[in-house]
This record gives structure tokens, sequence and C-alpha cells, in this order.
């Protein structure tokens, strides 16, 4: 065995893919939840950023990381809810309004970090982990996997959570119906604006999440623009599970594990230019699109507006 | 006559690092010679023409363009608005009258860093973890891996790039930090602005392979105000007398006429001591540092990132 | 009594009276940006800055100043055709985010080629060959989600993302590996002299690529509303099934689509450094696109009215960079106000069509 | 205006209980258009309500407010007589008022037992067993089978309506709106769909019935309102309906429908000598690959002057031929000629060019494009042909003469040719679509559903321009689910079952029960 690859280098590059891909899994698995509704959520790296910058905030002055995460969630939940006022009951174009509050998340939580933390950038303390019994024993995956902050777990429960309601339970029949046929949904007595509010909120929710575990579990800090893109990758992300929750998670691990697997192509020495193998997740991606493209299977009333009545 | 300074700076200047240093610098020499100095931060690292132009019009001297994204456009905007510029990385546009360059290599500083990495590494490994590839910061890592292999022959050093654009991506530095000392590294060489608190925070939180404490080396700023005890020590770079002579020779019309650059023999590169630093070691640091400065220990700084790749530990040797 | 039942029927609510058309979007325009003003000022306020004082330097760096508003006019110049880019794919339905990519690599071949054409080219031809390089690069980095919408129907967001993401990374193993002016430490391309770049206006510092945008909106303007081509192109976009019956290629045309849109966003990368940067630094991507999107959503895929919002989008930015250095607000802030302004321009659009809709 | 029967209030007689259900005095308004101007209706428990009137004359609107699509913008509704608010659908379906919408109202995407679950609570499973078990029993009480399981997107319009009706029975209303429920339905759907009215007004249930075919009101309903222009024209009540006769009631409502003036007598019936002109149209050994219903090894030719009727259940592989035919979809095997030339390797364009005509049967969602005016739907199969394009550059003054032209000549019912064609009632929208695919120089045209939603009126003026196509030389193939259509107007009929064609027979005497025998499966 080679002196690199030993079992504490194995276990710290699979953390890292988890701990990457969480956030990004957070993220497709909100953005899933809008598109099924029908609600294209361009500004979820704007609830990601807020989500980043509240959990952040609160974490550090509470000292208590489940605040923080409970307070990121809010954050993105009230960026979220702009985008459920402007988007859903107004009909705003989901593209602007997505973007603008992209931009202004951005720009705010910058200004805000200015102000307060660019002369001390505070760092939290290390996360508790939570060890499952028995798992946590295994080699390299043990530590890796099964004793993590339980934020992951939840984490990963979200996605269990959300195949369930998408499967087997009345709302996710009337989640697929807003984004299907909404006028249906609305015939059967649904309120699709209240349904699609819930969507675009658990959104935020999420989002505001994945922000928050970013700047508490995955640095430790605050910086501003720290998601860098998550958001977007959250998009693709969704768009390519086709409204399958595993699928965003399975997703988010692969592009986690892409990181790491370049972090250790550096560690190794191996001499291939950094940005070459940095094309490699993306590469990736596309590669699977030609390969296995078929028709997108978007729901059809993605993107627009609902009003009742209307032709 | 020259009545004020302008600097334009692509981050805050309040990272502890390459953009504090400029804007504290241009502070500090502008008020030691009794003139204005005008910042001009957080402008990116798109087009600065405009901004370039505005400063000029509003009566400033002499311009110092600091980052080397602007040193196309900074000599471009000086001959169309008569005014002297300063830049970075491209010492051969000196222009006599107009361009002077200010390429500051912390390479001796580096080396250092990495005789003193090597001195005080438990488990024979340390890492470097950075943010992009630019040249000054290749130029530090090959010193660095240099100096540490000079000080222990079979030192392993390990090296990795967090990701494209990365310079805010502190959950990236912390990974790949984290990543790097589990890979055993037990003092971590970084240099990434925002990311580095990431890696920071990483040290701070984390364990070497040995159980023991991980250490940090920083690069241009001074993060004591802001240490936890990690802070090993830091490549810093004094801008001030850089400006301060930039100064001078606009007043004495000699600008343009030769290039500036930072070094230890005038202390505008210098090792930080913190506390962690034993005193033997340190006085052996100091040693060694008058070598450089005497020209005992020759370096040559190389600016490529295949240079970097080329002195750290490859895989095939630490598989021996 | 049929007639007169049908004239009462048809003419019984008529909408309400309108203002001048000219007051109404003079009006329109001008609400949502005053009201961002204030919403921006008080957030100024709360951060301790007198905003009266901003506001001030943003319009007198931005619009007024002489060398404020050639650097305004200047900036223009690539938002442009990046608009324009826009506007040709969303008028046919097909969302190009894939504009910075395309963006990013025609800079860099162009900045790659232009050095060295220089030296066996009039300098007139290098610029009219660089252009052309541009498009024709850009169009290349659509050419996979072209084939995969038109052939495929894989979904474009996906696949203009990535190749977003992908193309930055390209651009830049391209600048340091390929390209690269050996001349210098700085992993950047070679440089084109400021005298061999694209002539400027008159006695100013504005580009000309800011007629070259201008030219290409309006001409993208013309073809999409009073062309057979342009028509074409709208049917895909808002009825594909409606296409096919129509005996329209739809495939054939989705090409069509990604092949201009693209090229044009190569084009904007290609006049930027002709115009203004005359080289490519690794690392750099502006990333226009994301910006310009809402933009020319806002204008409902119009050209003219593109123009005036992305005329607004550079005096605030050029002024607010100014502003925010001299009233010590981090540069930040302009991001808050094009935020705060975005969502108030979508309000008010939205109460124009209700009030137009003779809604309550 | 002065028929007694319009003004008849809420409350007709003071001893009489309230009405389950009342409009008063309502008005609806749209941009450009008053949909219903003071309309007053009373619904009654256990009687058919008959809504007839022309394309646009506000049925669907008034229904609207009924099932808490549309708010009144004057006037109110009364249940039992006292005033509600009907805001939502929700609203409507807790009233016990269930619809049948005129557009099909079920997500494709989910299965039908899954359609029939949506509103349930939230967080509670879809009770499928349930719904089957409850679905099961309205079906037979019906005489209907639908699959619980089968997705909704995989079943034909027809079938569709059949489960939004078992939806609305499902639930229990108290009112039961279909809104051309018929349309879609073979004669003998819709005579069961009648027989299944009688039977839910005799368990004591509403029911409001809005169609296009005068025999059906006449024959199910209890009362008739005619609506006309979006007011109130006449109501037929149900004593006066029942000592009319049949003849006399259709009269009287077509005298209320359409004004005093005669509509045009119905020229029907058998026509021309058959004709003899040389084949056009040659399809031989056809198959078309579909993933529901594939076509397979059809043969069929139909001369110049000649009208081949398509008949068979809705679903039966009709759209899929016309599609092919048209050049929509890829053919499996097999050749098409026109006049000679083969053309199944043509493009949709180039086989127009040659003089093939197809009027589709979707005209929402492939016929027009929803959101462009009328006059850019008008040529839209004609992009950048002279004279509305010169040198691909478009010109607005032929375009918008030619549009106005059609209009008027098709009698199109729209404020303006400026105004997006998806604001039209249905009816008028098929008008315009017709009006593009008749005119200029057709050698064959084929015909989906053309009269489908259409009124009397326009029905006859359709099948009169479906005759005068063939007049002119046209080869006509008329695939419709209307066997009455067919008989009327075809020479020959073939029957489509299960994506082949089981049989062609010519348009004599006993074409009716031969043409039935095959349809329903007879040859099997
Ligand atoms: N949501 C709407 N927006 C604008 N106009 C509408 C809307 N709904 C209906 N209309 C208009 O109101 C009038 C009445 O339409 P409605 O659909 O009620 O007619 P209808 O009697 O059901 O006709 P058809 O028999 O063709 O279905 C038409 O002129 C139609 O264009
Ligand atoms: N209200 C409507 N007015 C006009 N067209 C409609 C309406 N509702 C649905 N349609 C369209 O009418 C067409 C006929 O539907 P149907 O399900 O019967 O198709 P089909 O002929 O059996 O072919 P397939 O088997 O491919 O679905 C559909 O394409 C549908 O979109
Ligand atoms: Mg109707
Ligand atoms: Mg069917």
């Amino acid at each position: 065995m080679s002196a690199l690859f030993t079992e504490a280098f194995l276990t710290a590059l699979i953390l890292g893919a988890v701990t990457a891909g969480i956030p990004l899994m957070l993220a497709g698995l909100g953005e899933q939840i809008s598109e099924k509704a029908g609600v294209l959520n361009i500004g979820i790296e704007g609830m990601m950023l807020i989500g980043a910058y509240t959990g952040f905030l609160v974490a550090y002055f509470t000292g208590s990381i489940w605040l923080g995460f409970f307070s990121g969630s809010l954050g993105g939940m009230a960026v979220a809810s702009l985008m459920a006022l402007f988007c859903v009951r107004l009909g705003l174009s989901q593209i602007v309004i997505g973007i603008a509050l992209t931009l202004g998340a951005e720009g705010l939580t910058a200004l805000l970090h200015h102000f307060q933390f660019s002369q001390s950038y505070p760092r939290l303390e290390a996360v508790e982990s939570l060890a499952i019994p028995g798992l946590s024993a295994l080699p390299v995956i043990g530590p890796a996997l099964f004793d993590r902050p339980p934020i992951i777990y939840l984490a990963i429960a979200a996605v269990a959570v959300t195949a369930w309601v998408f499967r087997s339970t009345n709302l996710g029949l009337a989640l697929q119906a807003a984004g299907d046929k909404p006028a249906a949904l609305d015939a059967a007595g649904v309120d699709v604006i209240a349904v699609r509010t819930g969507a675009v909120l658990t959104t935020g929710l999420l989002a505001g999440l994945g922000g928050a575990f970013m700047a508490e579990v995955g640095a430790g800090i605050f910086v501003p623009f720290m998601t860098n893109g998550a958001g977007f990758i959250g998009i693709v992300l969704a768009m390519l599970a086709r409204g399958r929750p595993l699928w965003v998670l399975l997703g988010a691990l692969l592009f986690g594990a892409c990181l790491s697997a370049t972090t250790a192509l550096q560690v190794a020495g191996v001499d291939i230019p950094t940005d070459v193998i940095q094309m490699l997740p993306f590469a990736a991606v596309l590669a699977i699109l030609v390969v296995f493209g078929r028709r997108a299977s978007l729901p059809p009333a993605l993107g627009s507006h609902y009003v009742r009545g209307a032709r | 006559e020259l009545k004020s300074i302008a600097i334009l700076t692509p981050e805050a200047g309040t990272d502890y690092g390459w953009n504090q240093q400029g804007v504290d610098a241009a502070k500090a020499a502008g008020a030691a010679a009794g003139i204005e100095a005008v910042v001009a931060e957080d402008l990116g690292y798109g087009d600065v023409r405009p901004t370039l132009r505005g400063l000029a019009q509003e009566g400033a001297g002499l311009l110092i363009a600091h980052a080397s994204g602007y040193n196309t456009a900074a000599p471009e905007i000086g001959a169309e608005a008569k005014i002297p510029v300063a830049i970075v990385d491209r010492p051969d546009a000196l222009a006599a009258g107009a361009v002077a360059d200010y390429t500051c290599s912390g390479h001796e500083g580096a080396y250092l860093a990495g005789r003193l990495a090597a001195k005080m590494s438990r488990t024979g490994t340390v890492g470097i973890v950075v943010s992009g590839e630019p040249p000054s910061w290749n130029a530090q890592s090959v010193a660095f891996a240099e100096g540490a292999k000079a000080e222990k022959a079979d030192i392993t050093v390990r090296y990795a790039v967090i990701g494209p654009a990365a310079y805010a991506d502190a959950a990236g530095g912390k990974r790949v930090t984290e990543a790097l000392m589990a890979a055993g590294a037990d003092i971590i060489f970084g240099q990434g602005n925002g990311s580095s608190f990431g890696m920071l925070q990483a040290i701070e939180t984390g364990k070497a392979t040995d159980g023991g404490k991980v250490f940090f080396i920083d690069v241009i700023g001074d993060k004591t105000p802001i240490d936890k005890g990690n802070l090993l020590s830091s490549v810093v770079w004094n801008l001030t007398p850089v400006y301060s002579a930039m100064i001078e020779d606009v007043k004495a019309d000699k600008f343009g006429t030769r290039n500036y650059g930072i070094q230890l023999a005038d202390d505008s590169v210098s090792l930080l001591k913190t506390k962690q630093i034993p005193d033997d070691i340190w006085a052996q640091i100091e040693a060694l540092k008058k070598d450089i400065v005497d020209g005992k220990i020759k370096l040559t700084p190389k600016f490529d990132a295949e240079s970097v790749h080329a002195v750290v530990t490859q895989l095939a040797v630490a598989a021996e | 009594m049929t007639s007169e039942l049908a004239r009462k029927r048809m003419t019984a609510s008529a909408p309400r009276p309108d203002l001048g058309p000219l007051a109404r979007r003079a009006a329109l325009a001008l609400g949502p940006v005053l009201a961002a003003l204030v919403l921006g000022g008080l957030v100024l306020l709360v951060l301790g800055v007198n905003p009266i004082a901003y506001y001030v330097f943003v319009v007198e760096r931005g619009l007024l100043s002489p060398t404020g508003i050639q650097a305004t006019l200047t900036r223009m110049a690539p938002l442009l055709l990046i608009a324009a880019s826009l506007i040709v794919a969303f008028r046919a339905g097909i969302w190009n985010l894939g504009g910075d990519g395309q963006f990013l690599l025609g800079a860099v071949v162009v900045a790659a080629a232009a050095p060295l054409l220089i030296q066996h080219l009039p300098s007139w031809a290098v610029l009219v060959v660089c252009m052309a390089l541009g498009a024709l690069v850009g169009a290349v980095w659509s050419v996979l989600p072209a084939l995969l919408k038109a052939y495929q129907g894989v979904n474009e967001i996906i696949t203009t993302l990535m190749m977003t993401f992908l193309g930055v990374s390209f651009a830049n193993v391209l600048v340091k590996l390929a390209f690269r002016d050996p001349g210098t430490t700085v992993p950047q391309t070679r440089t084109l002299e400021v005298a061999d770049r694209l002539p400027r206006l008159f006695e100013t510092t504005i580009s000309s690529g800011l007629v070259i945008g201008i030219v290409a909106i309006l001409a993208v303007h013309v073809m999409m509303t009073r062309t057979a081509f342009g028509l074409k192109l709208r049917i895909v976009g808002a009825n594909t099934r409606a296409a096919v019956h129509a005996g329209l290629s739809v495939p054939r045309l989705t090409v069509a689509v990604f092949a201009i849109s693209a090229s044009l966003a190569g084009l904007a990368g290609a006049v930027e450094i002709l115009g203004v940067q005359g080289n490519v630094r690794a690392d750099w991507n502006p990333a226009y696109s994301l910006t310009v999107v809402p933009l020319v959503f806002l204008a409902r895929f119009n050209g003219p009215a593109t123009i005036a919002f992305v005329f607004l989008f550079s005096v605030l930015s050029i002024g607010g960079e100014s502003a925010a250095r001299r009233m010590g607000v981090p540069n930040f802030f302009t991001l808050v106000i094009v935020g705060i302004l975005l969502i108030l321009l979508g309000l008010a659009e939205y109460l124009d069509q209700r009030r137009r809709a003779g809604g309550p | 205006m002065t028929d007694p029967a319009a003004s008849s209030g809420i409350h007709p007689s003071p001893g009489m209980p309230d009405p389950l259900i009342a409009l008063d005095h309502v008005t609806k308004r749209f941009p450009g258009v008053v949909a219903n101007d003071q309309v007053s209706v009373a619904i009654w428990p256990g009687e058919v309500h008959v809504l007839l009137g022309e394309n646009g004359a506000g049925k669907s609107t008034l229904v609207g407010m009924l099932s808490g699509i549309q708010q009144p913008d004057d006037g109110g509704i009364l249940i039992e007589g006292r005033e509600v608010s009907i805001d939502t659908p929700a609203t409507a379906l807790s009233l016990g008022i269930g619809t049948v919408f005129q557009h099909a109202m079920l997500v494709p995407s989910l299965t039908v037992a899954e359609n029939m679950a949506l509103g349930g609570k939230a967080w509670t499973r879809p009770d499928r067993q349930g719904i089957r078990r409850d679905m099961d029993k309205v079906c037979t009480d019906l005489g209907i089978t639908i699959d619980p399981h089968a997705r909704v997107g995989s079943l034909s319009l027809g079938e569709q309506q059949q489960v939004e009706i078992v939806r609305a029975v499902l639930r229990h209303s108290r009112v039961l709106i279909l809104d051309e429920a018929t349309a879609m339905l073979t004669p003998k759907g819709a005579q069961e769909l009648g027989a299944l009215m009688r039977r839910l007004v005799a368990r004591g249930l509403a029911v409001i019935f809005i169609t296009h075919k005068l025999n059906e009101a006449v024959e199910f309903g209890d009362r008739i309102t005619v609506l006309r222009l979006g007011r109130k024209v006449g109501e037929i009540a149900p004593d006066r309906l029942r000592t009319l006769g049949s003849e006399a009631v259709t009269a009287e409502i077509l005298r209320l429908m359409f004004g005093s003036h005669v509509v045009g007598a119905d020229t029907g019936g058998r026509r021309r000598p058959t004709p003899t002109g040389e084949t056009v149209l040659a399809l031989s050994a056809i198959d078309v690959p579909d993933e529901s219903v594939p076509v397979r090894g059809v043969d069929l030719t139909i001369r110049s002057g000649e009208i081949l009727g398509v008949a068979g259940i809705d679903g039966n592989g009709q759209k899929q031929l016309a599609e092919a035919i048209a050049g929509q979809r890829r053919l499996g095997a097999g050749t098409i000629r026109l006049a000679g030339v083969a053309i199944e390797t043509l493009s949709v364009a180039d086989r127009r060019r040659l003089g093939l005509r197809y009027v589709t049967d979707d005209r929402l969602n492939e016929g027009t494009v929803g959101s462009f005016p009328i006059a850019l739907n008008l040529v839209l199969k004609q992009v950048g042909e002279e004279p509305f394009w010169f040198r691909g550059v478009q010109r607005s003054a032929p375009i918008a003469d030619h549009a106005r032209r059609l209009v008027s000549e098709f009698d199109v019912r729209t404020p303006g040719v400026e105004t997006a064609i998806g604001k039209l009632s249905g009816g008028n929208i098929q008008k315009a679509l017709l009006a593009r695919e008749l005119s200029g120089e057709a050698r064959v045209v084929i015909f989906a559903k053309p009269t489908y939603g259409l009124d009397v009126q326009n029905i006859r003026a359709t099948r009169q321009r479906i005759r005068d196509a063939a007049e002119r030389g046209c080869a006509v193939m008329l695939i419709s689910t209307d066997l009455e259509e067919i008989l009327e107007l075809s020479d020959r009929i073939a029957v489509m079952d299960q994506g082949r064609v089981v049989g062609v027979v010519d348009n004599d005497a006993d074409a009716r029960s031969r043409v039935g025998a095959l349809m329903s499966g007879a040859h099997r």
C-alpha cells in the first residue's frame, strides 16, 4: 500500500465528498420540489447565501449549531417568501425575480459581512459528530459516513421524506399536478397558489439549510460569495434527476466525489494541469447527457404563472 | 507637483492579505510623504479602465494598479492620461516617466518558511494549499518546497489547488486542507484570499495524523489579531518602502527608470515570528535569512505552475 | 338588433382612458428607479451613509461627467451583443444560459489570434477576421447543446449551464497552456496594441463596439419582428407542436437559433477584446450573461427597450463603482440596488398590465 | 328581447320552493367582450337543464361562475335561496357542484385513480383501493368501463370525459355540470350519457347540460335556456317542452339562437352522383409506428371530388394516420401518392405545397399559436410566401386584409384580427382554422373532427364547405367520430378499429348498419 492512500486519507476524501455534496443535494432537492410544482427557482443561489449568512451569524453568536441551522433555514425561507409573493402570487417573471434575488443576496451578505466581520473573520468551533453504533466502527467508511454531524443524517433523511411525499401522499399528487396541469388541480378544489407557495418556501428552507451547512460545517466561516455557483449546480442536478429525489442525492455525491478525486489526484502529485482536472465533474455530466440523453421530462407548466380561468 | 496617489485593489482592503497590505502601505507611504492616498478597493478582476480614468481625472499623480490583472489596462490609461502608473508582474513594461513594475515575490521568505516547516514538522509531511495558481503564489510554493527539502531531504510535500476561481471558496479551502492533514501534513502553507479562512478553520478544528496540533503558515499579511494559537508564521510583505520609493522617484522625475521589488534584505519581506516558534529554531532561521541576504544561498523565483508540480512530492516517490 | 347587441357587447368594457404612451412608458421606467433609489437610500442610511450624496456621485459619474458617460457607453457594447444573443434564443423558446462560456471562449480565441494576425494583415482586416472568428468560436461552443436539444430533446438549460462551467475551465486551460504570452510570467495571452483595436468614436474614449452592439440588437429586433425567418423562430418558441404542424423544420430551426445566439455571444467576446481589453488573463470571467438575462426579460425581448435597460444598468455600474469608493461604501452595494431595481421594474410592469387589463 | 320567457325571474311562482341554484342577473366582462349580460337562470333539482347558444354565446362562462372558475362582475348566485360567493373551485365542490369542463381537467401524467384522489388530505396516502371500489360501483351503475390504473394521458378524449363524469358522481355532487360532454362521444356513447343523466336526475340531482346538438337537447332536457351574445334570450319550461313536439321545439330554439331570419335549410342527406374523377390520393400498405395505437397495413384511395369518411371510435389510430399523411409522423412502411407523385419522404411544407391540407382536431395545442394574433395564425402555414412576405420581410397590410376577408367569410366572431387567437371561444378558433386550410389551392384535404364543438349553424356552414371542397375537385378525407356527419357527407366510408382499416363501404342505404357493425368490432 502506498504511503499516501492510508485509511485516514481515504476517509478524508470520502468525508470531503460528502461534505461538499450535502449543500448541493439540499439545493437540488429544494429546486426539485419547486420544479415539480411548476416554479423554476433561479433564486436558489441567493437563498443559499442568505442561509449561509444567517446560519453562521446565529451559530456564532449563540454558540448553538442547531440554532444556526434553524435560522439558516428561516433565512432561506425569507428569500423564498419574496419569490413566492412576486412569482407565485403576482406572476412576475420567475427568471427576473430569481436573478434579482440572487444578485441582491450576494450584495447584501457581502455588505453585511464587510461591516460586521471583515476585521475579525470569526470562525466556528468544530461541529460535534454523532457516531452510529456499529456502523461507525467500519474501516474507512465508518468514520467517513457514520461518525458525522447529525445534520448530515437529517439531510439524507430529507431525501427519503421527499421521496415518500412524492410517491405516496396526496400532497405529492398535488405537487405533480401543479406542475403538469395546474388548471386540473384547481378544478379538483386544491389551491394551486397555496401548493406552489408551499413548494417554494420548502425550497427556501432546504436551500437555506444547505447554505447554513456550507458555512457551519463545510467551512466553519462565512465569506462573501462563498456558495460560488452551488445553487446553479443544484438546478442542474434537479433537472438531471427528473423528479426523483434519490437521483439528486446520487448526483450530488457524485459531484462531491469528483471534487475529492480532483484533490486526490493533486495530492498524489499527478502532473496534469489543475484546470484540466477541474473540468472533470462538468465533462462527466455532459458525457452522461450525450450518452443517455433522452427527452427531458420537465413539467409542462414549469415557469408559467397560473391564473384561474385565464385563456 | 505630486498631490495624491491612488491604489486600485481587486478585493476589500481588510483581508489580512494582498489587498490589505497594498492599501495599508499606500496610506502609510502617502502619510509619510504628506500626500493624499486614494483607495479604490473591491474592483474585481473585470474592466478597471473606467476607474483608472476616473482616478486620473480626479487628479491622482500616480496610479498603483495593485493586481496583475490590471497590468495591461493601467499602462494604457496611464499613457492616455499622461500619468505614471505602477503595475505588478510585468518587469519588461518599464517605461521612463510612465510605467514601473513592482513584482513582488516573497520566495525568499517562503524558502525560510519551508525550512521552518521542515524543522518543526513532527510527521515529516507538510502541505501547500492554494486557491489558484497566480505567478507570485507559484514562486512561493516552489520556494517553500525547496526550503523544506533543503532542510530535510526526505520530507514529503503535498500540494493541492482548491477549485475553479476559488478565491472565495472557504468550504473548499477547508475540505482540501482536511484532506492534506489526513494525508499526514501537520504544517500547512496556505495561500488564498477568502478561502484561507476556511483553511484556518480546518486547522483549528482538526488534528494531525499523530494526534497533535496542526500549524498554519500564512502569506502576505499578518493574521495574528485573529489567531487562535495555530498560526506558526507568515511570509509578510511590506509594501510601504516600495511605494515610498515610487513617490520619491515621481517627485524626482525618475519614475520609470527602475523597477521595484521586495526582499529579505530591506525587510520588505519578512518571516513572522510567533510565540509558537521556539527561540532556538528562530535563531537558526535568522541565520538562514542572513545567508540569503548575503547571497550564500542563491534563490531564483519560478513563476509557472509546472515548476510547482515538479517540486511537490509525486505519488511514485511516496510509494517507494 | 343583433348588431346593436353585438356593438354593445364589444364596447361595454372599453379600456379606461390611457395616459399618453410616452408618459406611460416614462412613468413605468422612472417610478421603479425612484422607488429603488429610495429603498437603497434606506439601506445607506442604516449604514450611516448620506444617500443623497451617494446618488449625486452616481449620476455625476455615470451620466453627467464626460469621461463617465463615455465609460458607460463603452461598457454597453458587450452587454448589448449578449442581449441580442439572448433575445434571439428566448424569443425562439430556447433558454441559452451558456452565454458566459460562449463569450469567454470567443474572447480567448480572438485574444490569441489578433496579436498574431496583426503581423500579417492590415489592422482593419484583423478586426473583421477576428470578429468573425469570435462569432464562429461562440457557435462551436453551442454545437453540443444545439444537437442534443434538436435531435434528442435534452433540456438546454442543463447543457448550456454545463457548457459554461466547462468553458470557464477550458478558457483557463487555453490561456495557460496553449495561447500563453511567453513574454510575461502572468498567465495571459499576447496583447493587441491600443492602436490596432477597434477605432474609438470621434475624439472620445467610446469604443466603436457600441455601434456594433446597437446595430446588432436593432438587426435582431427587426429580424425577429419583421421577417419570415424571425416569425418561424417565434412560432417554434411559442408552440413547438404548432410549428411541426405548420411544416417548419423544428430541429433545423433550433440549430439555427443556437448558431445565431451563440455567435452573437462569441462576437460580444471578440468586441470586448478588440475594443477594450486587448488580451485575456487566466481566471478572467466577467459573467455578463447572468445580469443581462433579467434585463432582456424586463424589456420583453424588445430591442430598443433592451438598449434602454442596458444603458440604465451601465450607468448604475459605472456610477456605483465611483460613488462607492468616494463614500466609503463597499462596491457590493451596487448589487443590492440592481437587485431591488429588477424586482421593482418587474412589479411596475405587473401593475401596468393589470391596469391595462382593466382589472381592479 | 321581447320574448316573455327571457325575463322569467328566479322565483317563477310565490308558492314554489327555492331553486337549488340560481344565477341572479349576473354579468361577466372580459376585455373587449361582455360574456354574460344580466343573465338569470334557475336550476331545479330533478331536472336536466340544457344551455344552448352559438359559439361564444357565453355558456362556458356562465357555468364557470358556478364552478368557481370565474367571479361575476355583477349580480349574485343563490343556493337554496341563500346568497353565496363561489370564489374558488374548492367552494363549488364543497357546495356540491361538480363540473365536467369543456376542456379536459385531468392531469395527464397521473393515473385515473390518482386524479380522483386529487384534493385529499395532504399528508395521507391516496386511498387507491377505496377509490377503485367506489369507481367500480359508479361505473357499473353508469355502464362505463375505465381502468383506474391507466394513465390519463393515454386515454382518448372521450374516455377522459367519462373519467370526469365518474369523478363528479363519486363526489356526491348535488349539481352536475356537463359542458359539451357529448362532443367527443359516439352516438351510442351520447345515448348512454343521456340515459345516465336521466338516472341522476331521477335521484334528485340537478344537471346542467351544455350541447350543440339540438336533438340531444330535446331528447335529454327538461328545461332549455338559450343564450345569445351573452344574454339570455329565452327559456323553455318543462311543461312547454313536453307539450310542443320536437319539431316545434327545434324551430323555437333555432329562432331564439339565431334570431328571426331563417337558418339555411339543411342540404343534408345523400348527395351528388358518385364521383368518377381520377385518383388523387393513394395510400398503400401504410404502417405508422406508435406507442399506444400503431397503424398497420392501410390501403386507401380517394378520387378527385370524392369524400371518403373515416369512421371509428375515438382513439383507434385515426389521428396517427392523418398525421402520417400530413407528414408530421414518420411512416413505418408503405407509400403515399398524391396525383401519382410519391410524397412519403417529403416534408410537411412540401406536401402542403403540392396541395395537401390537414385540418387538425387539436386546435389549441397544434392548430394555432394561442398568443399570436388571428391574422398571423391565418398565414401560419405560409410564412415567407408572397404576397404576405416580400423577400422575407413581413408586409402587414396584405396579412391584415387577408385576415379580415377570411374572418368575415368564415364568420369568425372576434373583436379584431389583431386579437390573440387563444382568447376566442373554441368554436371560433375552429372557424379560423378552417378558414386557413380551405383558402388557396387545395387538392387533398384531411379533416379531423371538423365540427367538434361547433354550433348548429356553424356545423352546417362547415359541412357545406367540405362539400364545396369536394365539388371543386378536391379529394377529401373526413375523419369523424360523429356517424351522422360521416353518413351525411361521405361517398364511401372506411372504418378504423385498433389501427387497421377494417372495411370500406359505399355510403348506400344500409351503410349505417354495416358501418355500425364494423365499428363495434363485428369483424373481430
Ligand atoms: N378568460 C377569458 N378571457 C377573455 N375572454 C374570454 C375568456 N373566457 C371567455 N372569453 C370570451 O367570452 C365569450 C364567451 O365565451 P364562452 O367560452 O363562454 O362561450 P361558449 O358559449 O362556451 O362558446 P363555445 O360554444 O364555443 O364553447 C367569448 O367571446 C370568449 O372569447
Ligand atoms: N377542447 C378541445 N378543443 C379542441 N381540441 C381538443 C380539446 N381538448 C383536447 N383536444 C385535442 O383533441 C385531440 C384528440 O384527442 P384524443 O385523445 O381523442 O386523440 P386521438 O385522436 O385518440 O389520438 P391519440 O391516440 O394520439 O391521443 C387531442 O390531441 C387533444 O389535445
Ligand atoms: Mg364553451
Ligand atoms: Mg387517443
